[in-house]
């Protein structure tokens, strides 16, 4: 198939990302959320939160993508989108693949965008701050693309939400160690490979998965 | 003499004979393992006391849990590639055996480890990483149920669970890796209750008593038995209540 | 096969819950044919028509697609924020067509509303903007179900009108309808 | 109005609830995320994790409420279903309210139920665990009385995640504050009137204003 | 006022956008009343059924609705994990009426699918059970939208016959409808 469909679909998700904003929700929400509740609740200590910045952020990241993916499919399978997506045939799992990369990038990404943000208020040095970014960035990929599968498996469910969580939570456990790691340890770490490797992974059998689940939902 | 059972009348007939013998000798063996288990060998206070009684039943369900996913994965390949029934059927009755061996391998395992489990009890499944892998194990397993029972037709359910199941079993290893990983660079150092049950890398504690090890085997050869027996029935129960939907298929044909 | 033949499912058969739909369904769409489903509510229409389309397994028989088609199912396909004008460009783009979405729109009688996002249009209004869809890309099988809905009357006499030159330049339409058709078929199947 | 009408409302949001599940994504995916997350990152020193702990349960109440509630009311506009509630007027406001409460029932307090367990694993002293238990389940109250206003006002709107996001957070913060304290310091404290307080003004003001809202919403 | 009078309108005016749908529009409907609503796409029948429902401020002019009535809209207000059955049940529950919901199932033709989640039903079947509303509760005044879309020809008949019953019985029923009309109208209004 030619390029337009994937550029179409680009720009379609976009602005349904856009229309519907839940993207920005997340980020938002959380980013707010953190700043007002983890001086209440930790105390001033940089040290300590420090520590406790990266794992509220990588939550953050494992529940946008949930949270965000669950409408996605559903709300293209209710209105006919899908079908019409169908139609010309193979396309479909690209398109999955495109539409979970743009909702990736506007709810996903903004996080990133926030490390250093946050990581300032929370006293992370700035060294770790790119490798981080980084780090963040691709485990929040990984957390997309099988979030997505989860999504488009449960399209046509009705008790989307639970199962989403349950399909997808085992599926980022490695992403979720290795970026920890890598955000620990930087770019020389094993970890940096592995987590290259997980993604390279998600980015080749996640799109065909969802291609899939998805035709399947349309039946 | 798996493509023998691919045949689901023949698969019957084998069962109907398999299931009893299996489930009985299954049972003795159990038995056996743990009337010396618990009674004969004697305890080892370096591995928790009377507790590490616990392994003997432990360990196989470890074991297990871990094979019946692979047979899950494998059952959901073939379905999904040669659109066999009786593979589905198979894949359907395996998810629930092999959550109730991951649960037990759970249960055992905290009884076990019931002394060196302290106020963030947790910290001990995050403290190992075979703890870990098993947590996620589950996970797997009541996701795949989960969505069978969450699809309406039987034909959709088995579509879908099989990716999952699939893509699930390729991610095995990987949790595998970085969950090892994760735990030898942990900050703490693991309980010492929990040391022989993950022999670190330098070896030392890896070594197990023969006594124990005679037990462990028998143990495992016995829950192998059962839960292939348990397997089974509910793969026959599964074949009957398909009938229905055969008979379906026949009509559609016009017979 | 005979390149007349645009679409072509044989023996198809359908199953829905514990009970068969239909089966043994032959259906053959040539150049300028206009094939009527027919059939009470829940009798399988849509059903066949999405196996047809290629949207649903059918769980028996094959069906075989020599021509590109169109699908206008009884969702339009809308999404609460597009307008008309931006829903077409998006499928104008995605099927690479090179069409004036604005003189499609005007064709199709949506100039005004144009802009005005879907959540906003009337039903009828968000019919057209999904039947709006066949004028941007030639293709010669049209696969519509109930097409007619929502349409006020010259709207149904313009769909009727487009079927006609569809059929006249070689296109064929199968299309699910219920009561008395305002275009006379070729053919009609009853479920 | 007789109750018939609210005791219906109840029923059918807990089956809502219940059918599409988002209610249970969050506190499950949320308990499980920080089981396995919160350790990860911050190492498994009790002391540090029972500090941690309390502001993760408000946040995953927070957002909890803010996602679940986003599409309760879009969904009944969409399916028409608003108008139905709508044309035995009067009763709308009170329905709304049903509404939320029954959400908070289902998504909110299920973490409440899940504070000794978080607690117990965080190492939060017993003593602790009834002050917090109460402090969750008003504040979560009073978060989800407002996450529905909110969803109300941007049933009609677009964006909707982005504006629930604005107007909810201010709302949110004093019963977060509040709320922070009394876990802190337990029933004697000043701040368990203040919450009290917050809730009852919720209470009272939430509904009339969900109400009003949702007609705008249905023109 | 005269108690024969269910429902009024007066000088009824809707603006939507920059522009007046329609105003002045003056609406009567008493016992035994079928009042169409005629237009073409976007003319405003259902905004001005909005209107006189009370589902939307009129932008000019007022409503009296001494009677109670029920509402029929374009979406038939049916959630996907919802059967017919439950549906109807909840409504029954909120409406406080004690009718026998398996036999209005019956009546309106869902025996078969009545516990069957409504995102599988087919078009008929769900604006069946929205129409099926109408028959739990006796209520004076009828307002419906395009009601006869989606239906098959005796689902069609099947409800012509409900809405003469109901005119019978000192009802009254107020539809908007495009194309010809399966039943004689006492007035038309044309927007
Ligand atoms: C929730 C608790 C636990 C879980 C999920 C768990 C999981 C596992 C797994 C998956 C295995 C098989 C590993 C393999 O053979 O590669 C295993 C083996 C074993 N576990 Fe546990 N375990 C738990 C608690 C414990 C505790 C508390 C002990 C205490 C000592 C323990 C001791 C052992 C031992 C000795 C083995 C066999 C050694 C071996 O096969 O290498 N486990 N456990
Ligand atoms: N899981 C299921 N269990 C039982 N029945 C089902 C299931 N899924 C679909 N059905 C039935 O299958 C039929 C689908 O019919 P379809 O939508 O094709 O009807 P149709 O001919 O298009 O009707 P209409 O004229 O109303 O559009 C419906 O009768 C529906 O009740
Ligand atoms: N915000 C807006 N800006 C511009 N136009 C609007 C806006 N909101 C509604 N409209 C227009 O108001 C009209 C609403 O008409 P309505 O839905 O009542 O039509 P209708 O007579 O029911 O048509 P149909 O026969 O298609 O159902 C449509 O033409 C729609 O485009
Ligand atoms: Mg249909
Ligand atoms: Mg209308």
């Amino acid at each position: 198939m030619s390029a337009s469909p994937l550029v179409a679909a680009f720009r379609s998700s976009l602005s349904e990302a856009w229309a519907n904003g839940a993207g920005l929700l997340l980020p938002l929400g959380f980013f707010a959320g953190t700043a007002i509740l983890v001086p209440f609740t930790l105390g001033p200590e940089a040290d300590l939160l420090s520590r406790v910045g990266p794992g509220i952020l990588w939550l953050a990241l494992a529940l946008s993508s949930m949270v965000t993916l669950e409408r996605v499919f559903q709300a293209d399978l209710q209105d006919g989108a899908l079908d019409l997506w169908l139609l010309d045939s193979g396309s479909i799992s690209m398109v999955a693949a495109i539409k979970t990369l743009t909702h990736w990038l506007v709810s996903g990404f903004p996080l990133v965008l926030l490390t250093p943000l946050l990581g300032y208020g929370l006293g992370v040095p700035a060294a770790k701050m790119v490798p981080a970014m980084l780090g963040y960035a691709m485990g929040g990929l990984v957390f997309f693309l099988w979030g997505g599968v989860a999504a488009a498996l449960s399209a046509s469910v009705a008790r989307a939400g639970l199962l989403i969580a349950l399909l997808a939570l085992p599926l980022y456990v490695p992403a979720l160690i290795f970026g920890v790691q890598m955000v620990e340890a930087g770019f020389d770490s094993p970890s940096f490979l592995f987590l290259s490797a997980t993604m390279l992974f998600a980015l080749g059998v996640a799109p065909a998965a969802m291609g899939a689940a998805l035709r399947l939902a349309a039946e | 003499m798996l493509s023998y059972l691919a045949n689901p009348l023949r698969f019957m007939r084998f069962s109907r004979v398999a299931v009893p013998i299996s489930f009985a000798l299954g049972v003795l063996m159990i038995g056996w393992s743990l009337y010396n288990g618990l009674f004969i060998v004697p305890p080892d206070e370096a591995q928790g006391g009377d507790l590490m009684r616990a392994m003997f039943t432990h360990v196989p369900s470890a074991w297990l849990c871990m094979g019946l996913y692979a047979a899950l994965a494998g059952a959901s390949f073939v379905w999904f590639i040669w659109r066999h029934e009786l593979a589905d059927v198979a894949a359907r009755a395996i998810a629930p055996i092999g959550a109730g061996y991951t649960a037990l391998c759970f249960i055992t395992g905290s009884i076990w480890g019931q002394k060196g489990w302290g106020p963030g009890w947790h910290n001990l499944i995050l403290g190992d990483s075979r703890l870990m892998s098993v947590l996620v194990l589950f996970f797997l397993f009541l996701g795949y149920m989960a969505l069978r029972a969450a699809l309406e037709t039987r034909q959709k359910a088995a579509r879908a669970a099989a990716i999952l199941a699939m893509i699930g079993f390729v991610n095995v290893p990987i949790i595998k890796v970085s969950v090892d990983m994760w735990q030898t660079t942990t900050i703490h150092q693991p309980s010492s209750v929990i040391s022989i049950g993950n022999p670190d890398p330098r070896g030392e504690g890896s070594g197990m008593n023969i006594v124990y090890l005679q037990q462990l085997l028998w143990g495992f050869g016995g829950h192998s038995l059962l839960a292939a027996a348990m397997i089974m029935m509910l793969m026959r129960s599964e074949v009957y209540t398909q009938q229905a939907d055969r008979a379906l298929a026949l009509k559609l044909e016009g017979a | 096969m005979n390149d007349a033949v645009l679409l072509r499912g044989s023996d198809l058969g359908a199953i829905r819950g514990e009970r068969v739909l239909y089966r043994g369904i032959c259906v053959t769409a040539a150049a300028g044919d206009l094939i009527l489903l027919r059939g009470a509510n829940g009798s399988g229409k849509t059903t066949l028509l999405r196996q047809l389309a290629g949207l649903s397994e059918p769980q028996s028989g094959t069906v075989e697609r020599p021509a590109p088609h169109h699908w206008i199912g009884h969702t339009n396909g809308l999404k609460a924020y597009e307008t008309p004008r931006s829903h077409l460009a998006h499928w104008a783009r995605v099927w690479g067509s090179a069409a004036d979405i604005s003189a499609v729109l005007s064709d199709i009688g949506l100039r005004r509303p144009a802009d005005v996002p879907c959540r906003l249009l009337s039903a009828g209004q968000k019919r057209r903007t999904a039947l709006a869809r066949l004028k941007l890309e030639p293709r010669r099988v049209w696969l519509l179900d109930e097409p007619f809905n929502a349409l006020d009357t010259d709207g149904q006499a313009q769909l009727a009108a487009m079927i006609e030159s569809h059929r006249a330049t070689g296109g064929a339409v199968l299309a699910a309808l219920h009561g008395t058709a305002p275009i006379d078929a070729t053919r009609e199947i009853t479920l």
